[in-house]
């Protein structure tokens, strides 16, 4: 038993650095690290320096142009990049549609949009949700009906992150009403350009313009873009959901949310001495790194049994679950810190381009992101769901 | 012991009830300018004169009058600056102020012709209310107020600032500070619990002599800070209400994989911790607001206990309500998610719990 | 709006406590204060002398010799009772089935038992429970058949409270198997004396004999030992679980447990410090006194509805909750306050006459007490079962 | 980076997995005298060379091959002294003692022959290893030792105790007493845990020379110490795996209103707490047995990091296997009781929850 990374591993993660030293514009570290909103053209930079360096495809196999990293490779690759203050890759072409398109699509429909992908020529938004479904995806009720070569869609999908930006959207649509739940359900591809679409900005309680409801309106869409058999989508959904969730303790991110918690509790003071000398605070503080360290060692155990071949399943649910409550606690502990500074608010600096003073700015994001990390634990199947998994699956209740 | 509404009391909270009920949410922008209508009929309703003693020309209200008012508030979130823009500057004035002061600024402050407001934190001291650095000179002809104040909450609306200062003697002074006084400048900002708030700076900023309010006034400082502090775990208890009662509806209404939320047992029992936070926050509401008359160490022991135990009482039930909401409690548009900001928002309001657990772990009795 | 109690209120509570300075004896107050198993005789002693000053019937009204308190000086009984280490008065006889014969008992029934509870002539315990039923109350098994003017019963009854100086039961019985599950059960008072009756005790994981299992071998019951008609014994059974749940949340012990807990941490010694002033076990003895405030108001709220007329409900299981809570962390605490010390085991002490030195029996308790007070979360109906009660009840869910 | 066990590591599990699934619960009472049959059959299967370096007539087994046993043991809940009787005063006997020492005492251990416990706790000092009280006096004929031990575990079956004492030149030294030395007294008790331990007086107990092992024992006393907290993770992983094995079983077996246990949503995710504890806790013991030959301040730091994790880990499990169990779990004849009891009293050897969070506080890096 051996806890520590191979002399490639380490290699491999320096290679990583090097590259995030140079590869990542300043202005997109700097904004990341503010926690200020990125335009869509910032995220295409970003994206755009990856693809060149061959990297951006970062759960692809070789033949398809990833890098064809096993997860080890991954993890490395988003623990630098989260420590880099790298922008997430915009997951919904990357690691969304493509595997889907990789796995059920006709060879035209790979040709097409996989380069388009790999190349940052097309953006992708996920249409799965709908208004009052929640984590029941299955009762989705947005109808496509056949007419000659072409689908009929209407309804009304929500949470559509970023797909203010997309021109494509990947979708699941009911196409024959009297089967029952998961059968009669497709997956389409939508031009998001197409007539009748129309996209509705939903602004969250942190002030964000992050997520979307996408209105359909008797949009027509060729039969050609449907990936797989009609009735086939739930299973496109499936191998979707139980795809690449490695990632899913968000380690990185809840390292550098700790190390910034650091920063900032040494930064304030509390009675003349730095406030992460106070001895209740820092107690959470400890509690938060050893937690960080069992969650470590425990997603080092789900990667290197995935490594090995195993398919890491209610494991990765364990993993979300923990991941949630400890980056929730951290974002708790960070706008506490604050003490009175936390109020402010300045959502013209956050999501657009007001400047503030240097100190200001710093500590700008950090009670509005308190209440964004609150979408941890319920986005991506809420805890309570991902409970009810772990003890369906694993422990058979 | 009797924990009833005598039928004043009770005749308060059904009109409050009605008027809250029926106000829409106040806007922030609203909040920067000239007293709004509803200001106007707080005025009309005795409101505003509700918690002075009937010699600063109140209505001699109670510890308890001011719970139901300020429980009521919460409960509809009206952001009004009662607290800030009212209560906290009114009750300081009317323990400190001479008879001048008090025409000229306590007696349109009671008739809502103008609002004042409470500079009192600074960035260094944190929720230390005495480790101040703003220090006042005296001066021949008056004083010379030096320093900086931060999230001086409704200081945009305000006419005038009250202002806490080292003064030369080693005493705690308090200043009347008009809010156009040259050397005086402010920075606002919305808060994220939807209010308007300024950080303030006094450069070199020139009063006269009876600018000064009494003598030294850490005592009268630390009774309307604990006033306050009673103030907000009222209103945080009518937030927690409101917010319990609209995610036990949407559980309720809201059907998933075929049921109703209401029906999957972990969200019952979820909902049942919240309903007893609720409950046990209540009581300790109505604990620091029947103590607001004790002695002094008394007093402050259990408002800060009971300060303490609200903080942590909002934000497990603002963090449940958010996610009993699901999505659709991440959502502006959701009025959770307003209940979930001011209740989370509380605890940086008059000392967080980590602040006020600090108080009651000094006093904590041995035996 | 007053949380001060009245004058009479407080001169009570003075009469009380005169009465423990010496009604209650020496040696019994010091094995309660030591945490030590009381005989059958220091029960005795203790609930005689309450009968004599014509305390025992705390619950009754005056004609039937009892106090006729309100739930205030109930509550300030109760507290004060702990607070100087009285025993607990066994409530088998006088506050479970004295009120049941008391409401549905015939004229003979109440003039032969209510007095004999009275003057501690019987000791009852209950008959309740039976082994696999749980919280399941009205799944019991135990059968009673009619044979002329007897009832010949046979089952098993479990967890039955000092049914070992018991000897009378009141029991709950199936005299209808064909009748639906509450329907078809009956109310009998048994005589533990009756030819079929063993008592088999069931030892507590902190060593303690409390409870009991009672095996019911063909017992003849007289039908005049049957409490109201045939098949009303559930009826029965409600109101008594219904009765009398102010004390639920045990706020005189939860006092009690936290000045000991105080007590130890003052002189157990932490780096050459009472382990009191040590910041992070402080912060936790400190969130247990604002908890114990909270409870203590939100209970003088009950009290004050029920004096009032008011029927404490729901609320009643909130201050299970909360009260359970908090006496299971004060004992948590106390535990952890020794230390080492906590570990040895002195069984024959605690539940004999073994003598220790004196700083050995001050701390010899705790450990255990601890383990025993893990039942507070579930006797009584576990505190799932209460939310589920509170959740239905008070929220309508 | 590799989870997996080696092949030898393998057999080693399943051997035990075997022995310990065929073992009847340890009774206090034979915990005593001589070493049980049980004893013997570890000789036999060489766990008592396990852990020691072949240089000292050990296996040279490492941190994750006592890791193995120790969580066997603890899932069996086999209470012989393995860490108490062997370990902990065997591996600081290998550190310190020179030939004649080894000889005379270790040899006997590993073959089985004897016993040895670890005297280093005293009252005053809690769970500090060096905050002693108790002292060696110089001699001309060798030591004399004053002071007293608190809860030495398995001090009653113990041929000798290793004591530690402070030496009058200020070094930390560790002796060798017989247990029949004229002084040396004992009182013995079960704890509640079912292990024995003994309260040990050393009044003026005289030692010839080489009564001493080494010279200033401390940091071979850390060393030892880090290894039996990490042997202690591990013990309690293998316990609170059983005890969710148990818990769960249970749930799935009984009904109660008409439906098994494991139907309640409510019982479900509290299942799934456990198994989230147990699994974390599983990473840190493996973390800690990893980490026993790094640098001693990263050792130390690893070690009181999982010993406060699983401390917490341990008590969450062993409540709610109480409690899901209802009111069986409370019964000595219900096994999981004893489950609970170690769970719980894990807290209490070595170092508890607080004072490793103390520990791990005061090395917190602030980057």
């Amino acid at each position: 038993m051996n806890l520590e990374f191979t002399a490639e591993e380490q290699a491999f993660r320096r290679e990583v650095r090097d590259f995030l030293a140079t590869g990542l514009p300043d202005d997109i570290r700097e904004r990341v690290r503010l926690g200020r909103r990125l335009s869509a053209d910032d995220h295409l930079r970003w994206q755009d320096s990856l693809s060149v360096r061959g990297w951006l495809g970062v759960n692809w196999p070789q033949e398809h142009g990833g890098p064809g990293w096993g997860p080890v490779e991954r993890h490395i690759f988003e623990e630098e990049c989260a420590a880099a203050h790298a922008p997430t890759i915009v997951p919904f072409g990357v690691s969304m549609v493509a595997p889907v398109i990789m796995k059920f699509g006709s060879e035209t429909q790979k040709r097409h949009y996989v380069p388009r992908i790999l190349s940052n020529q097309d953006w992708w938004c996920q249409g799965y949700s709908e208004p009052g479904a929640g984590s029941d995806l299955a009762s989705l009720r947005t109808r496509a009906v056949r007419d000659g070569d072409e689908y009929v869609v209407t309804g009304q999908k929500s949470w559509t992150t970023l797909g203010q930006h997309a021109n494509m959207m990947f979708c699941l649509v009911r196409t024959d009403p009297e089967a029952k739940k998961q059968a009669g359900i497709s997956f389409l591809l939508i031009d998001m350009e197409t007539p009748g679409i129309s996209v509705r900005p939903i602004i969250t309680l942190d002030g964000a313009h992050e997520v979307n409801e996408v209105f359909l309106d008797e949009v027509r869409v060729p039969v050609a873009n449907r990936i797989g058999e009609e009735g086939q989508g739930w299973t496109c959904a499936k191998f979707l959901l139980t795809h690449e969730r490695t990632g899913i303790a968000g380690l990185g991110h809840a390292k550098q949310a700790l190390r910034h918690l650091k920063s900032v509790a040494l930064e304030i003071q509390h009675r003349g001495r730095p406030l992460l000398e106070q001895p209740h605070f820092r107690q959470r503080v400890v509690k938060a790194e050893i937690e960080l360290m069992a969650l470590e060692v425990t997603h080092l155990r789900v990667l290197a049994a995935a490594r090995d071949g195993g398919a890491p399943g209610a494991e990765s649910s364990l993993l979300k679950v923990r991941g949630s409550e400890l980056r929730q606690e951290l974002s708790e502990l960070t706008r506490r810190a604050l003490g009175p500074q936390a109020l402010p608010f300045f959502p013209d600096h956050l999501y657009g381009d007001q400047e503030l003073e240097r100190e200001e700015a710093e500590h700008a994001a950090l009670g509005a992101q308190y209440f964004n990390r609150r979408k941890l634990s319920i986005y991506g199947g809420s805890n309570e769901i991902q409970k009810s998994i772990v003890a369906k699956t694993l422990l058979g209740m | 012991m009797n924990f009833a509404y005598s039928d004043e009391q009770r005749m308060l909270a059904d009109t409050l009830e009605r008027l809250v009920a029926d106000q829409a949410p106040t806007e922030t922008d609203a909040l920067h300018g000239e007293p709004s209508p509803l200001w106007g009929t707080f005025a009309e309703l005795g409101l505003l004169q509700l918690p002075f003693t009937e010699e600063a020309g109140g209505l001699g209200g109670d510890g308890i009058d001011v719970m139901i008012v300020m429980q009521a508030l919460g409960r509809g979130l009206v952001r009004e600056p009662y607290l800030a823009g009212l209560l906290l500057p009114g009750t300081l004035l009317a323990r400190l102020a001479d008879a001048p002061q008090r025409e000229r600024w306590l007696a349109p402050l009671l008739e809502g012709e103008l609002r004042l407001a409470l500079a009192w934190q600074e960035t260094a001291a944190r929720y230390d209310a005495h480790a101040i650095a703003t220090c006042a000179r005296r001066q021949a002809d008056g004083w010379i107020i030096e320093g900086a104040k931060q999230v001086v909450i409704a200081a945009p609306s305000a006419t005038a600032l009250l202002v806490s200062a080292r003064v030369d003697d080693g005493t705690l002074g308090v200043f009347l500070v008009p809010a156009d006084s040259p050397g005086l400048e402010r920075r606002d900002y919305p808060t994220l619990d939807d209010q308007i708030a300024s950080d303030v700076q006094l450069k070199g900023v020139a009063l006269p002599h009876d600018a000064r309010l009494g003598e030294d006034a850490a005592e009268a400082l630390a009774e309307v800070l604990a006033l306050g502090r009673a103030a907000l775990c009222a209103e945080a208890v009518g937030a927690m209400e409101a917010a319990c009662d609209q995610t036990l509806a949407y559980l309720k209404e809201r059907r998933q994989f075929g049921t109703p939320l209401a029906s999957f047992q972990v969200l019952q029992h979820r909902m049942v911790d919240m309903h007893l936070n609720l409950e046990q926050a209540r009581s300790m509401a109505i604990l620091a607001a029947a103590s607001l008359e004790r002695p002094s160490d008394e007093r402050d022991y259990r408002v800060a206990a009971a300060k303490a135990y609200c903080g942590e009482a909002a934000r497990f039930v603002a963090e449940q309500a958010i996610q009993l909401h699901g999505a659709m409690g991440m959502t502006e548009e959701c009025r959770i998610s307003h209940y979930a900001r001011h209740l989370v928002m509380f605890d940086h309001h008059l000392g967080d719990v980590d602040h006020h657990l600090e108080f009651v772990s000094e006093g904590l009795s041995a035996a």
